[in-house]
This record gives structure tokens, sequence and C-alpha cells, in this order.
């Protein structure tokens, strides 16, 4: 019941039950945030971190992640690795077919900013922000697993925040 | 059959198609001419006591005033080790194809093509492969090469 | 005869997970567990204050910034053209091109610069990651170093009072002037490009 | 009964498929099941490391010839400071060179490690995943003791190592060599005999010892083949002379064949490991190299045998502080030029296995 404790919940016994009154808004973001499914997109270096960290040390499940291969049934696309210039369309695409709400990880210096390759490479993406919308950005090249928990715990206390009307409005 | 005899056995049986550089440090480097290279390639491999069946590597050069194409052999069964180097003009090179000898030579030679400009004759698939399908911006190897999103890193 | 042998094979397989089942789980529980992080751990960079004035170790030498592989250190520091002494005005790290490889650190001779343990910098914004020198002052406000500047004015500064501002001023100019040999004019870096767009 | 036409079709793998580890596409052309044409594009991961190495100084190159190959980013590491100590004729002493055969081993145990894993995942096996990678966290962990990275180490440098190995390093190794040793029992109990394992990889995708011959193909995947051939017994780089192990070969040249003989170089490996550990004496652990290291004019090609084959760089220096040029080969690049001789005639679902068998790694093939 840790969970329940920790929601805004008015809570009152009736003869024969309960009731539990909450936020629509409050349900629909422990929802989304509580189960973020995420898309197995990992293209160099960063995509064994992720892989490390869906792994028995650091285990993504305890977070609600379990990796999809499909973007159809995915939430969040987790970015790993460099982006070039010929798989950019790719990346569109595959958000392009993710079903809304959705998000996206930018793991990596590479996906950041183009990271080590910003300087003298001639087919590296600078960033992914111009091609997909990002909700986080992780340093590191490549990111400790560890950092990676750390960005999606901060992508879910992101999502805790938002408010319907900001739905709305998009 | 060390290095020092192989340059010898090299010396002895191939004087006129291979010219020994100085530049290559403990293995030797050759020169080849380009209109030459794939009868030197054949013979190379199909030589009994070199047997060079191994394709290792095809890297190609720009000095700056001219190319290069760099091969690099090896034998399996009689642990040697060789390099070849033709030297090509900068401009409109061209270079034979040594697919026929090495079948392992095809994607090396589409790569000297697409990134240094180096026309490959008789190669069966000359195609892009590395760069995105819409790439309209010349050769980017080369060392003159630049383009408008191209960022150089700062001298420092 | 095949249905024995898979029953036998498939036994052999839960056998190896029944080892398995009475043990102690690996997984760390991220936030409330932490991996002990060994002490060579390279992490996000910072800056270095003296552990008693609390002002930067740095001295503006440049060296970092020559050794990054990625140009993401950017220092501005010009000559006094009297006292040939450079003074330190900005120190910029730029987290989103910096590849943790800790050459800057093994390039610097002042203690100055150092690859932290810290790893959690998660940010909503691109621009977040360009961090100037009061941010990495205060990053590295506790971590913890083995000071190794102190050694050279003990030898050249016999009293004891100095403090140690001034101290690595004086070491400043030996160590520069090696530096400045290889390249004679104060070099002057054109600021790169804050952006990539 | 009038004969059942089948209308060939096109089928886009990847570049964002699962089981193409990382970013290749295969552009098949299927009767039914059938694939009858492979034609793999390549370049999605196309970082121009070349590019980029020509223009950074030769201590700069490091950390970018890391991400070259990152699942044995050691390798890379040694290949290049190796090429650049021919290059300049640096003696590298004797310690240097037993602390980087250990890493280069216990690094080549966790690239087959994660192989053993993600093999066994792409053909629905999730179990060894997990038992793989558990084991290599205990190799990262000596890494990350020793350098401080988990993936991209920057060890490895001209002239010798970064850092000595610090105190707790040895009884650790020791320790994780032990562990692995048993684990290798589990992995062997889980798969070897495992009637699906047996039906998915046996006599799928037969390499023949000419094929690979013919393609250049080298490493694990060759040597499955029946041909012994392995740069650290026939062309001996480093110190590998002075350690006794073997060099193991299989017949069939099949998926399964190479799942086994990976995990036979794993106990290789192990041994290596350990031997070093053994034999490592005092000393330096870095020749003297300046800070602005100008290598004369000259070429070399050196290389290096890594978990996937032959790794070899060429460098051709004009005495400069820069290289002139750096050329990078992968064993990969080979290994997937062959794949649609041997992929053809199979089932799709049998592709994947062998993909997965060829132990292709898409940032070798595509720098």
């Amino acid at each position: 019941m840790g969970v329940i404790k920790k929601l805004p919940i008015y809570t009152e016994k009736l003869p024969g039950g309960g009731l539990i009154l909450t936020s629509l808004e409050t349900v629909i973001n422990q929802a989304q945030a509580k189960s973020l499914w995420y898309l197995l997109f990992g293209t160099a270096c960063c995509a064994i971190e992720l892989m490390c960290t869906g792994a028995s040390r650091y285990d993504f499940d305890r977070l609600g992640m379990i990796f999809r291969a499909t973007p159809r049934q995915a939430d969040l696309i987790i970015a790993a690795g460099t982006i070039t210039k010929k798989m950019a369309p790719r990346l569109r695409r595959l958000y392009d077919q993710m079903a809304e709400p959705r998000r996206v990880i930018a793991m990596g210096g590479c996906t950041i900013k183009g990271g080590p390759f910003y300087y003298d490479s001639y087919s590296v993406e600078k960033g992914i922000d111009h091609i997909v919308p990002v909700d986080m950005y992780i340093p590191g090249c490549p990111p400790r697993p560890e950092s990676l928990l750390e960005g999606c715990i901060h992508l879910q206390e992101k999502i805790k925040k938002q408010k319907l009307s900001d739905w709305q409005e998009k | 059959m060390t290095f020092d005899e192989l340059k010898e056995y090299i010396s002895a049986n191939y004087p006129d198609d291979m010219t020994l550089l100085d530049t290559g440090r403990c293995e030797p480097f050759y020169e080849v001419k380009a209109e030459k290279l794939v009868a030197v390639c054949k013979r190379l491999r199909d030589d009994e006591q070199l047997k060079f069946d191994y394709f290792c590597n095809l890297g190609g050069v720009d000095t700056g005033e001219r190319m290069e194409a760099v091969y690099s052999l090896a034998s399996y069964s009689m642990k040697l080790r060789l390099d070849l180097k033709v030297i090509l003009p900068h401009e409109n090179a061209e270079i034979d194809s040594v697919q026929e000898v090495w079948p392992a030579a095809n994607w090396y030679e589409r790569e000297l093509w697409e990134l240094y400009g180096v026309n490959v004759k008789n190669h069966n698939n000359l195609t892009r492969f590395l760069l995105p399908d819409d790439w309209d911006q010349g050769f980017p190897m080369r060392k003159d090469w630049d383009a408008p999103d191209f960022i150089r890193m700062p001298e420092l | 005869m095949k249905l024995l042998k898979d029953i036998k094979n498939l036994l052999i397989g839960m056998r190896i997970t029944g080892k398995h089942l009475g043990r102690h789980a690996i997984t760390i529980q991220y936030p409330e567990e932490r991996w002990e992080m060994p002490e060579r751990s390279r992490g996000i960079v910072v800056l270095l204050s003296d552990k008693e004035t609390g002002d930067l170790n740095c001295t503006g030498c440049l060296l970092c910034m020559k050794a990054c592989p990625s140009a993401a250190i950017f220092i501005d520091a010009p000559r006094d053209p009297e006292t040939k002494k450079r003074k330190l005005l900005t120190f910029t790290v730029d987290n989103a091109l910096c590849c943790f490889c800790g050459l800057c650190e093994e390039a610097c001779n002042f203690s100055a610069i150092k690859m932290a343990t810290m790893y959690e910098f998660s940010e909503p914004e691109k621009e977040g990651f360009l961090w100037d020198m009061k941010k990495l002052q205060e990053v590295g406000l506790d971590v913890d170093y083995i000071d190794t500047r102190k050694k050279k004015p003990a030898k050249k500064v016999p009293k004891p009072a100095t403090d140690s501002g001034t101290a690595t001023d004086k070491i400043v100019p030996d160590t520069l002037d090696s530096d400045a040999k290889q390249t004679p004019p104060a070099p002057e870096p054109d600021k790169p490009k804050e952006d990539g767009e | 009964m009038a004969e059942l036409r089948t209308e060939e079709f096109t089928v886009n793998m990847g570049p964002h498929h699962p089981s193409t580890h990382g970013v290749c596409r295969l552009i098949l052309t299927l009767s039914g099941e059938k694939v009858i044409k492979i034609v793999p594009v390549i370049g999605y991961l196309h970082r121009a490391l070349e590019k980029i190495c020509e223009n950074r100084t030769y201590a700069q190159c490091i950390p970018v010839m890391d991400r070259f190959e990152y699942v044995t980013a050691m390798s890379c590491e040694y290949l290049f400071s190796n090429a650049a100590e021919k290059l300049a004729e640096i003696e590298v002493p004797e310690r240097a060179e037993y602390l980087r055969v250990i890493m280069l081993e216990l690094n080549r145990i966790a690239s087959h490690l994660i192989f053993y894993g993600v093999t066994a995942m792409d053909i629905g096996a999730l179990t060894p995943f997990l038992y793989g990678l558990r084991e290599r966290e205990g190799i990262i962990d000596l890494f990350e003791m020793t350098c401080g990275q988990r993936l991209t180490y920057n060890y490895i440098r001209i002239g010798g190592v970064s850092k000595d190995i610090p105190p707790q390093f040895e009884p650790k190794c020791r320790e994780t060599i032990k562990t692995i040793r048993e684990k290798l029992n589990d992995y062997e109990g889980l798969l070897n005999e495992n009637p699906i394992w047996l039906v998915r990889n046996k006599g799928i995708g037969v390499l023949p010892a000419d094929l690979g011959i013919a393609y250049g193909v080298s490493g694990p995947v060759l040597r499955a083949s029946g041909v012994k051939y392995d740069i650290r017994k026939d062309d001996p780089y480093s110190i590998y002379d002075r350690f006794d192990f073997e060099i193991p070969t299989r017949e069939n040249g099949d998926c399964y064949d190479r799942y086994l003989l990976r995990l036979d170089e794993i106990k290789q490996s192990l041994n290596i490991v350990e031997q070093a550990l053994d034999a490592l004496p005092e000393g330096d652990i870095k020749a003297k190299v300046s800070p602005n290291f100008k290598p004369p004019a000259g070429e070399v090609y050196a290389r290096v045998e890594n978990s996937r084959g032959e790794l070899g760089v060429y460098i051709q220096s004009d005495g400069g502080k820069k290289p002139l040029r750096v050329k990078m080969r992968g064993g990969s690049f080979n290994q997937l030029q062959v794949l649609p001789e041997i992929g053809t005639d199979c089932l799709v679902a049998d592709l994947v296995a062998i993909f997965a068998s060829l132990d292709i790694i898409l940032p070798e093939v595509d720098r």
C-alpha cells in the first residue's frame, strides 16, 4: 500500500466497504509514470549500458520499465547511442509510429549534441532534439546504468507533475 | 619465412613489379604500379611460397597531393604479412578491382570509391553504402573536403 | 525415448534454475541503495578549490583545454601584458561534448581539475549541460583530492605564512614558460561555437 | 493438383530490429518463409571515426578508438598504441605488457559473455542473457577499479598503461576467474544439450572453410570452420608467445560450433589471465613518451586478434603530431560480407540465428 499512501487521497469507511476519492489527474499520471515501456533502440556504445541496466544488477523492471521490440507497444524511446544522418529519418519514423503519450530520453553525449563526434564528423546528427522532442537528457559517454536509472526516475517525477490541461492544449 | 627472407624472395622473383618503400616499419611496404596491380595480386596469391590468400585491409589515403591505396595482405597458411601501395593521381584516380582475386575486396573498394572518389574499374556493384542515399556533398574523406554543417575542431 | 530425453533436459535446466532459488538477489535497489564507486571512477568534471582559502586551484594554463579530445573545455585566460601571468576569466565545460576520458585530469599539473565520482546529472533542457566556472566550483567543493602542487612552493618559498593563493601564482611562470615555448604567441583561442544548429 | 505458385516479396529487416545487434538493415527477398536473396545495407552508424582521428593528436585518438569497437575497447586501445609504438619504436616496460594482456583477455571474456547472452536472447531464451551479463559485471568492476570507466576505458596508452592496478585487483580478479569457471558449467548446462537450441543451431548457416578464406573471415567464425588461424599464435604481438594456451577449433562451421568455440575460448582466456597474474613482474608501467608525441614519418599496419576476428589499423604519419591517415579494419566487416553467401536458402528465423552467431557488431562495420 506504499503507493496509495503517497497519493492525494480522500478515504472514508462506509458500511459494507469503503470509498476512495482522488483526482483523475493523479491516477492518470501515476499510471503513465509507473509503466514506461521502452523501445529497444540501441545504436552504439550506450546500447551496451542499456543492456546492463536491463540485466540483473540494475534491473530496469523495478521501475516498471519493460523493453518492447516494436514502437506500437512502447511509451518511451531511449535513444541510446549516436544518431547519424542516415539513421535520423528512421528515428523520426519510429517516433511517429508510437501512440500518445510518448516520451523520449536522450541517453549519452551523442544524442544531446554530438558528444565526441561533434567536431570533424561529417555524418553525425548534432543532437536529436531537432528530430524528435526530447523530455530528458542524460549526459555521459556512455552514462552509467545508475545515471540512466536516475534519468528515468527524473522523467517519472516530471510526468507525475504534469497537468491534464496541458495535454488539452497539445 | 621471416621478413628479411620475404624481402629477398620478392626482390628475386618480382624484380620489375614491386619496389620496396622504406616508409614501412617492421613490415615491408611495396609499391605496385596501378596497371600491374591485378596481375601481381594474382601471382602473389597463387605463389606456392607465399600464398597471400587473406585480404586484410584496403585503405585509401589522401596526402594532399596524391591518392594512395594501401592493400594489406596476409597468408593463412604461411603466416606472412605484406603491404602493397598503389600511388594514384589526386583527381580522376582510377584503379582496377581485385575482386576476382579476393572476393573480400568488394566492400573495401566500394568504400574507397565512396569516401575518396577513386573510381574502381570492373567492380560489380559500385554503389553508395556508408553515406546516406541522398548524399550529394562529394567525397568526405578528402583533405580539402568541406561542407556548411561540418565543424572543424578548433585549433587550441 | 525422445520424450524421456526431453524430460531429462528439462530437469537439467530446472536444476540450474533451482540452484539460484534460495540465493540472495544481486540487484542493487538503486535510489535507496548505491553502488560504492571506486576511487578512480570517472564521473563529471569539476574544478577543485583550495582546501584552506576556497579559491580555485586553476591557473588558466590551458593544458586541459589542449588535451581534451572533444574540445569540451573552453577557457578564457588572457595573459596580463605586464606580469605575464594569466588571469582566469571563464572556464566552461560542456558536459554534452565531454567524453569522460580523463585526459584533462592527467594533463593538469595543479590539481585543479578532476573527474569526480558523481554521475547523476540528467536535465530536461539541453542548455543545462554548459557548466560555467561557478557551477564547476560549487560541485567540486566537497570532492576529496590529493593536493600535489604544494611540494614545489615548499622548496622555493621558505616563508610558511604564504597563503596558497600567492603560492600557486609563484609556480605559474616556470611551468608556463615551457608551455609557452611550444606556442610562442599567447594562444588566444577563438571562442568555439556554442551551438551546433 | 495445380502447383501452388508463391510470389516473391521483399522484406526490410532493420535498421531498427532487435536481432540485428544495432543498426544493420537487411533487404530480404523471400519466397514464402525462405530467404532467397540478402542485401545488407550498412552505414547507419557511420560516425566518421577515421576523419576524426586525422584531426586529433595521437594521445587524443585513443578515446576515439574506444568508440570504434566498444565491446572490446581494450583491444582497440592496444591496437592503436601498438601501431604508434611500432612507428616510433618505443620499448614498452615488462609490467605494462603483462597488464595489457590481462586487460585484453578479460575484455575478450566480457565480449564473449555478451555474445552468449545476446545470441540466446535472439533465439528466444532470456535466462542466458541475465546470466551472461551478471558475470560480465564482475569483469567490468575490475576495469572500473583500475581505470575508472565501465565501457570506454582509455587505459592502454602509447608506451604502456595509464595507471597501475590497485592492490585489491589481484584477489578480486582471481575470485572473478573462479566464479566464471563455475558458471561456465551452468552456461553449458543451459544450452549445450537443449533440444530447442540444437534444432535452431546445428547445421544452420554452415560456412565452408574455403568460402571463409575467400572472404577474409577471421577469428572465431573461421576457427569454427576448421582453420587454425589466430594472430596471437601466428603473428604474436605483445607477450603472447610466453603463455601456454591452445587455439580451439571446430569442424562443422555451423552456428552451434561457433557458439561452442566461443565458450572454449573463454576457458583459454581464463588460463591466460591466471598465468599473467602469476608472472606479473614489478616495475614501470609506462615508457617515457613526451606529451607532444610525434612519431617519425612512416606507415604501419598493426593487427590484433580480438573477439570478433582480426582488428587492424593502418596509420600513416607525416612526422606531425596528428596522424595523416588512420584506417580501421574490423572483423565484422568481412563477416557481414559473407552473410549473403551463407544466409541464402534458409528460413527467416534461421537468419536471425546466423546473424547472431557471426557476432557482428555494427560500429566495427560502419566505423
